[in-house]
C-alpha cells in the first residue's frame, strides 16, 4: 500500500469521486491551473476539465453564494477557501444560507457541499493564515464540521463528506499537510462522519484532540513517565461530537484533558468539557482541563510557537491533572 | 496614444406605454398581445387584492410582519411574463409575489411563510423558483449557482434574479453580478427600484445617476426601463432572456417603479418620505395605465373591471380560508430538517424536548435516573 | 425618578455621550431620519445634525469597514446593525479587522467603536430577526461583549461601551425593549464592563443568564416551591465573563443552570459550564445543568416559543439539578 | 421619450510617457519636474535591490513569505509623488513597499512585518499610513473611513487607498466605493492591476474590458493610466487627489502594470503564466523607460546608475542590519496588546503561560496548590 501525505490522500479522494460521480465541481481561487496553493487539487483539472475544475474570482462570499445555487440545483459542489482566516467574508453565505437551506424549505431543497478549509497555525504564515474557527461553526446548526489529523482519515471522511446530502466544512491541517505519511489504501473507502478515534489506549487520563494538535499530543505522551496510561481520542469529526466514545473513555479514566489550537474562550474545547461533566460527572477525579491557544489574536509566526499548545504545556496540563 | 478613450459606453431607457396609457406601437411590435395585457391585467388586480387583504390580517393580528406589494405590479409581472414557465427559474427577494403566483405558487405559501411558517417556503417540486430571502442581496448568487448548473447540464434554461435598489450595495450583489459576467451564466438581474430601501433613498443608496450602469462594471449589458409599464419591463427581458439563452450571458435590468406602501406593516413612511412624493407615485400606479390601454383598446370597461375585483376577491378569501385550515406546524420540525439523518444527541434533544442532561439519558450516561421517573 | 424601557434608557445614553463627546458618529441603515427600526435611535439625528447621525447604504461590511476607519483616524463611531441576524456580512470586518486593529499595530492604533445590534427570539420576527450569536464573537479575541437585561444595566454599560477604547459588541435583546420599565437616573453613570450582577441571592442553586432570558427565569424561579432557594445571576458581560461572580456563588450553592436562548453546541453556556467546572469542583453536587437552544436553526416564529427555552424547560432543570 | 438614453460615459486611457521613454510633453506639462523624475528613478532603483534582497533573504530562511514589487514601482512611486507626504494618508494593501519607504515608512519595517514580527506594523505615528493589510479588500473601507474623519473634522487630507485587480472581486471594495462615492469622501481608489491575482488573469476576475470602468457603477470618474508610465500615475493621481480635495468626492485610478515575479516567495508563476508573456512585460519594465527618459534628458549616464544602484546596496545592506538587531518580540505582546487593560483571566493566562485551570490560581479557586509548587 503506497505511503501518502495528507496533501495526496485528499487529492486522491477528490479524484476518485469526481470520476465517480460528474455532478461533482471543484471551484476556489487558484484551484484550477495553479492546483491550489498548497497543491491540493493539483492536476484535476487537466484531467477532468475547466469546467469541472474552475478557477474563481477572488470572493469568498461568491464561491460559497454560487456554491449553493449549484448545490441546490442538484450539483455536488466542493468549493475550496484558501486559508480559514478568509472564511469570514463567506460567513454569512455558510451560516445563514448553507446551513439552512434544508430547515428554511423543510427539506424541499438540499444543500450538498463539501467546503474545503485548510486551518490552523505552525507553518510560519502571515496573519489570517493560521486560525482555528473550529468552534463557530460547530455552534451553527444546520452544518457538519470535520478535521482529519491523518491522511487514512483525510480520504475516508472527505469521501464521506462529499457523498453526505448536508452542508460539510472540510477543515485540513496545513501543518500536518507534508510533515506525515501513512498507508493510504488506493481503493475508496468511507470513514463516518461523527466517529472518533481511540488513537491510543490507556487508563490512568483521556487526551482528547483534533487536527494538527495529534501529534503535539502524541508528542507529549512519549514524554511522560512510563507508568502513566494515557488513552488518546482523536475526534476527528467536531460536529455531530462523538460524545459516547469520549464519555466511555472518561468514565473509565476518571481525568480529561482537552487539547486545541483554538482561543480557550467558547472553544470546542468548552463544550467537550461541559458535555463530559454532564456525560460523566460522578466518574471524575478532577476537572476536565483545557490545554487551549490564548484568548489573544493568533500572534504573528515568530510568537506562534509561544501561542500554540506544545508537548510541554499539554504534558503539564496531564501532569496537573493526574496529580490533582 | 496619449489620452484616448479607454472605455465607452451607454445605457438606454425603454419606455413603451406612457403614464396616460399611450403606446409606442413600433416599440411594443412583436411584445405582448392584448390578450396577454388583459391577462396580466387581471393578476395585478389579483395581487392588489391579495396585497391589501394580507395587510388587513396582519393588522388584525393574524400575520407577523407583511411587505407590500403595492405598485411593483408590472416590474413583477413582465418580467415573470418574458420567462418560460416551469422552465426558466425565478430567484425572487421578498416582494415578487406578483411573478411567483404568476408561475404558480399557492398563494396561501405567502400567508404561511409570512405568518412564520417554513412550510411557506417548502416550494413545491413543479415550480420553477427558490425560496423567499429575507437576507438581503444573498440571493443573486443562489441564483448565479442555478445558472452555472443550467449551463453546465446543457439545459437552455434561464434564471431571473429579483433584488431591490437597497440590495445593489451589499458586496454579495456585486459578487453576483461579477460572477454572472465571467461565467457568461444564464441570468438576468432584475433591480427593482422602487426608490426606497426601508428609509433610506437613492441618493444615500449611491452615488450613480441609475442603478442600470452598473452593469458596465461587469461588461455586460444594462438597460433602464419604466417599471410601471409592463411592456417595457416585458421586453426589456425578454430580450435579456433571450440573449442569455443564446450563452452571450448576463444583463442588469433596472426597472424603475414605487413602493405605494409602508417597507413593510411594521414602518411608517410618513417619518420620511418627502410629502407629495407617494400623491404623486399613486398616479404612476402601473394598474392605472395598464387599464387606461385597454380601455382604449376596448378590451376593458366598468363591468369586467368590477367582475374581475369580485372574482380577486373570491380567490383571496378561498386563499385565506386555504391558509387557516393548514394544520399548525410540528415541533418537531424544528428538529427534522436540521439534517437528512439527526445526530444522535438532536434526537434526545427532539425526543425529551430539553437540552440539560440529567435524565437525557439515565442509563446510558451512568446517572441516577431523574426524580420523576424513579417516582413512576 | 422617571421609569424608562429599554429603548429610551439606550436612546438617553446615546444622547448624553453625544452631547459630551462630538467625536461620536452614529451610522447604521435607517438610523437616522427614521430614528431606527426600533425607535433606538429617534429623535437623535434631529438634534446632532446629518452629519453625526447618518443613514447608511444597505452594507454591513461597510458600516463595520468603515467605522474601523473613523475609530482609526479618531472618532467614536457606534455603528448600528439593523438584526443580528445581519451581523453575517459585516463577520469579517467584525473578527478579522476591528478586533485586531490594537493586536496587529501593537496599539500604534487603536478600534474604539460601539457596534449596537438587536438581538434574540420571541417577537414575532421574521428569519434572521432571532438569532443569538453572542458565543460567536466572545470566541473572538479583541472583542467586547455586552448584553445588558434592563434599562438601567443598559444606560450604564452602553455608557462604559462609549467610553471603551476597544471595540465593544452591544447586544439588545429587543424582546425585552418595550417590555420591561424601571427606574434609570437622568444624570449619566456607568456600570463596569466584566462584572455580573447578582439579581436575587439564594442558597441552593445558582442561576446564570444573560439578556432576555432573565424574565425567563424569575419566572421560572417564581413557580418553584417556596422552600427552595435559587441564587440568580444576570451576567451583563459576555466577553470578558465574569467567573469570579459566579465560582463564588456555585462554590456556596454547589449547583448550577446555565440559561441561554443560542443553540447548545459550542454557545456561551458550554464556557461557563467548563469555568464552573475548573472553579468550583470540589464544590460540585451535580452537573452543570445547560438549559439552551436546541441545536437547530432558529425556527419561524410560529414554532419560536417551542424553540427557546421558558420558564417549564428552566423549571425542570432547575428541579432536575436539585434532585441529583 | 421612449427609447432614449439614461447614461452615456467613457473612461479615458492615459499615456504620457511611452515604453521607449518618449514624453508627450504637452500632457507631461505642469507635471513631473527633472528633478523629480531622477528622484522617483533613484527611488525605483532602491526598491528592486530591496525586493531582490528581500527575495534572497527568504530563500536562505531568513524571511517569511514575502511578495515582491517588481513591475510596480511607477504605479506605486506616481501615485505616492501625487500624495502630499505627512499629510494626505496611504492606505496600501501588502505590495506597495515603494509607496511606503517614499512616504517615510522606516524600511526595516517591512522586513519585521513579513518576518513575522507585529512590530513591524506599528506604524510610527509620524508616518502618514495605515498598517498593511493581508485580508484582501478589507482596506477599502477602512480608507473611506478614514477619508469621512477627514472631511466631518474638515481637514483638507485625501486618501489613497490602493487595492489589486484581484481585490475588485471583492465585496469590500465595492462596498467601499460605493460608500466613497455617496459620502464625497475625499479618496482615491488606486486599483494596481497587475494582471494577475496569483494565478486568476483579468478575464477568469472579470467580464469588463478594464478595471477603470467600474467607476461608473458608483457615478464617480474613472480613468486607465499606463501604470509603468510615472508620468500618468502621477498625473492622473495628482488631478483626482486635488479633485478629492476640493470636495468632489473620489475617483478610480487603474494603473496597469505587470507583476514581474512570482505572486509571493511561495507561489511558482510557471505553472500557469503563458510562455512569453512575463518576457514581453520586462520589455515594459517602468525603470526601463524612466531610464531611457532620463538618459535623453541628459540627466543620468552609466555612472550615475552605478552609483545609485551602489549606495542602493549599501542602504539596503544596512536596513537588514537594522532588522538584525531588532530584539525578538516579547510573547507577553501576545497578551498586552489584545486590550487596552487586560481582564484578570488573560492576566492569569499571560502570567503563568497556560491555560489549563489547575494551578491558575490555587487560593482564590478554592483547589489543592499544584504538586510542583507543593514540592518547593
Ligand atoms: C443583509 C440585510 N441587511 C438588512 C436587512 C433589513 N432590511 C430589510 S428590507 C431592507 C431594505 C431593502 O431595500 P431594497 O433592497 O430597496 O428592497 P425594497 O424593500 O425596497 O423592495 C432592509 C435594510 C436585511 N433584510 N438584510
Ligand atoms: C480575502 C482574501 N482571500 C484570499 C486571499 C489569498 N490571496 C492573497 S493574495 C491573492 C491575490 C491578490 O490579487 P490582486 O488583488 O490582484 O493583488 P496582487 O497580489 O496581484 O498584487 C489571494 C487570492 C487573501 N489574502 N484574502
Ligand atoms: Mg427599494
Ligand atoms: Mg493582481
Amino acid at each position: 500500500m503506497p505511503k501518502l501525505n495528507l496533501v495526496d490522500a485528499i487529492n486522491l479522494a477528490l479524484r476518485q469521486e469526481m470520476e465517480r460521480d460528474e455532478r461533482i465541481i471543484i471551484l476556489g481561487e487558484d484551484v484550477g491551473k495553479n492546483g491550489g496553493v498548497f497543491r491540493v487539487t493539483d492536476g484535476l483539472q487537466k484531467r477532468f476539465g475547466e469546467h469541472r475544475v474552475v478557477d474563481s474570482p477572488l470572493s469568498e462570499s461568491g464561491i460559497i453564494g454560487t456554491s449553493i445555487g449549484l448545490a441546490q440545483a442538484g450539483l455536488r459542489p466542493i468549493p475550496e477557501i484558501q486559508f480559514e482566516g478568509f472564511l469570514g467574508p463567506a460567513y454569512d453565505q455558510i451560516t445563514t444560507q448553507a446551513a439552512r437551506v434544508r430547515s428554511r424549505s423543510r427539506s424541499a431543497l438540499t444543500c450538498p457541499m463539501t467546503i474545503r478549509v485548510p486551518v490552523g497555525g505552525g507553518i510560519h504564515a502571515p496573519e489570517h493564515h493560521s486560525d482555528s474557527p473550529e468552534s463557530i461553526y460547530a455552534h451553527t446548526p444546520g452544518l457538519k464540521v470535520v478535521m482529519p489529523a491523518t491522511p487514512y482519515d483525510a480520504k475516508g471522511l472527505l469521501t464521506s463528506a462529499i457523498r453526505d446530502n448536508d452542508p460539510v466544512i472540510f477543515f485540513e491541517p496545513k501543518r500536518v499537510y507534508r510533515t506525515y505519511k501513512e498507508e493510504v489504501p488506493e481503493e475508496e473507502y468511507t470513514i463516518p462522519i461523527g466517529k472518533a478515534k481511540v488513537v491510543q489506549e490507556g487508563t490512568d487520563l483521556t487526551v482528547i484532540t483534533w487536527g494538527a494538535m495529534l501529534f503535539q499530543c502524541l508528542e507529549a505522551i512519549d514524554q511522560l513517565p512510563e507508568e502513566v496510561s494515557v488513552e488518546l481520542i482523536d475526534l476527528r469529526t467536531i460536529y455531530p461530537i462523538d460524545i459516547d466514545t469520549i464519555a466511555e473513555s472518561v468514565r473509565r479514566t476518571g481525568r480529561a484533558v482537552v487539547v486545541q489550537e483554538a482561543p480557550k474562550t467558547c472553544g470546542l474545547g468548552a463544550e467537550i468539557s461541559a458535555l463530559i461533566m454532564e456525560h460523566c460527572f460522578l466518574h471524575l477525579q478532577a476537572p476536565v482541563q483545557r490545554v487551549a491557544g490564548y484568548d489573544t489574536c493568533m500572534p504573528y509566526y515568530k510568537l506562534e510557537l509561544d501561542y500554540l499548545p506544545d508537548a510541554t504545556k499539554i504534558g503539564k496540563a496531564i501532569k496537573d491533572c493526574l496529580a490533582y | 496614444m496619449p489620452l484616448t478613450t479607454a472605455y465607452q459606453g451607454e445605457i438606454p431607457y425603454l419606455q413603451i406605454l406612457d403614464p396616460d396609457g399611450n403606446l409606442d406601437e413600433s416599440l411594443a411590435k412583436g411584445t405582448l398581445s392584448d390578450a396577454d395585457v388583459k391577462h396580466l391585467y387581471e393578476h395585478m388586480i389579483l395581487n392588489r387584492e391579495y396585497d391589501d387583504s394580507a395587510f388587513r390580517l396582519q393588522r388584525s393580528g393574524r400575520l407577523g410582519t407583511f411587505p407590500q406589494c403595492k405598485g411593483h405590479e408590472a416590474a413583477a409581472l413582465g418580467a415573470a411574463r418574458a420567462m418560460r414557465k416551469g422552465h426558466d427559474y425565478l430567484v425572487p427577494y421578498y416582494r415578487e409575489n406578483p411573478a411567483s403566483f404568476y408561475h404558480g405558487l399557492p398563494m396561501h405559501y405567502i400567508l404561511m411563510f409570512w405568518g412564520g411558517d417554513e412550510r411557506g417556503n417548502a416550494i413545491p417540486r413543479n415550480i420553477s423558483m427558490s425560496p423567499l430571502t429575507i437576507a438581503i442581496g444573498t440571493q443573486g448568487l443562489h441564483g448565479v449557482g442555478h445558472a452555472w448548473a443550467f449551463k453546465y447540464r446543457k439545459e437552455d434554461r434561464v434564471v431571473v434574479a429579483f433584488f431591490g435598489d437597497g440590495a445593489t450595495s451589499t458586496g454579495d450583489i456585486h459578487e453576483a453580478m461579477n460572477w454572472g459576467s465571467v461565467l457568461k451564466a444564464p441570468i438576468v438581474f432584475s433591480c427593482i427600484n422602487n426608490a426606497w430601501a426601508i428609509s433610506v433613498p437613492q441618493d444615500k443608496q449611491t452615488g450613480a445617476e441609475t442603478f442600470a450602469q452598473k452593469a458596465i462594471a461587469y461588461g455586460m449589458p444594462g438597460i433602464r426601463v419604466d417599471g410601471n409599464d409592463i411592456f417595457a419591463v416585458y421586453k426589456a427581458h425578454r430580450d435579456a432572456i433571450e440573449n442569455a439563452r443564446k450563452g452571450n450571458g448576463p444583463t442588469l435590468v433596472e426597472s424603475v417603479t414605487y413602493r405605494i406602501a409602508d417597507h413593510t406593516t411594521a414602518d411608517d413612511a410618513r417619518r420620511y418620505r418627502p410629502a407629495g412624493e407617494l400623491e404623486a407615485a399613486q398616479k404612476l400606479d402601473p394598474m392605472i395605465r395598464t387599464r387606461k390601454y385597454l380601455e382604449t383598446r376596448k378590451l376593458w370597461n366598468d363591468e369586467l373591471e368590477k367582475k374581475t375585483w369580485e372574482k380577486a376577491k373570491a380567490t383571496v378569501a378561498d386563499v385565506i380560508a386555504q391558509a387557516d385550515k393548514v394544520s399548525p406546524p410540528d415541533s418537531d420540525d424544528i428538529f427534522n430538517h436540521t439534517f437528512e439523518e439527526l445526530p444522535p444527541d438532536l434526537i434526545r434533544q427532539r425526543d425529551l424536548r430539553h437540552t440539560h442532561s440529567i435524565g437525557l439519558n439515565p442509563e446510558e450516561i451512568g446517572l441516577k435516573p431523574q426524580p420523576e421517573e424513579a417516582a413512576h
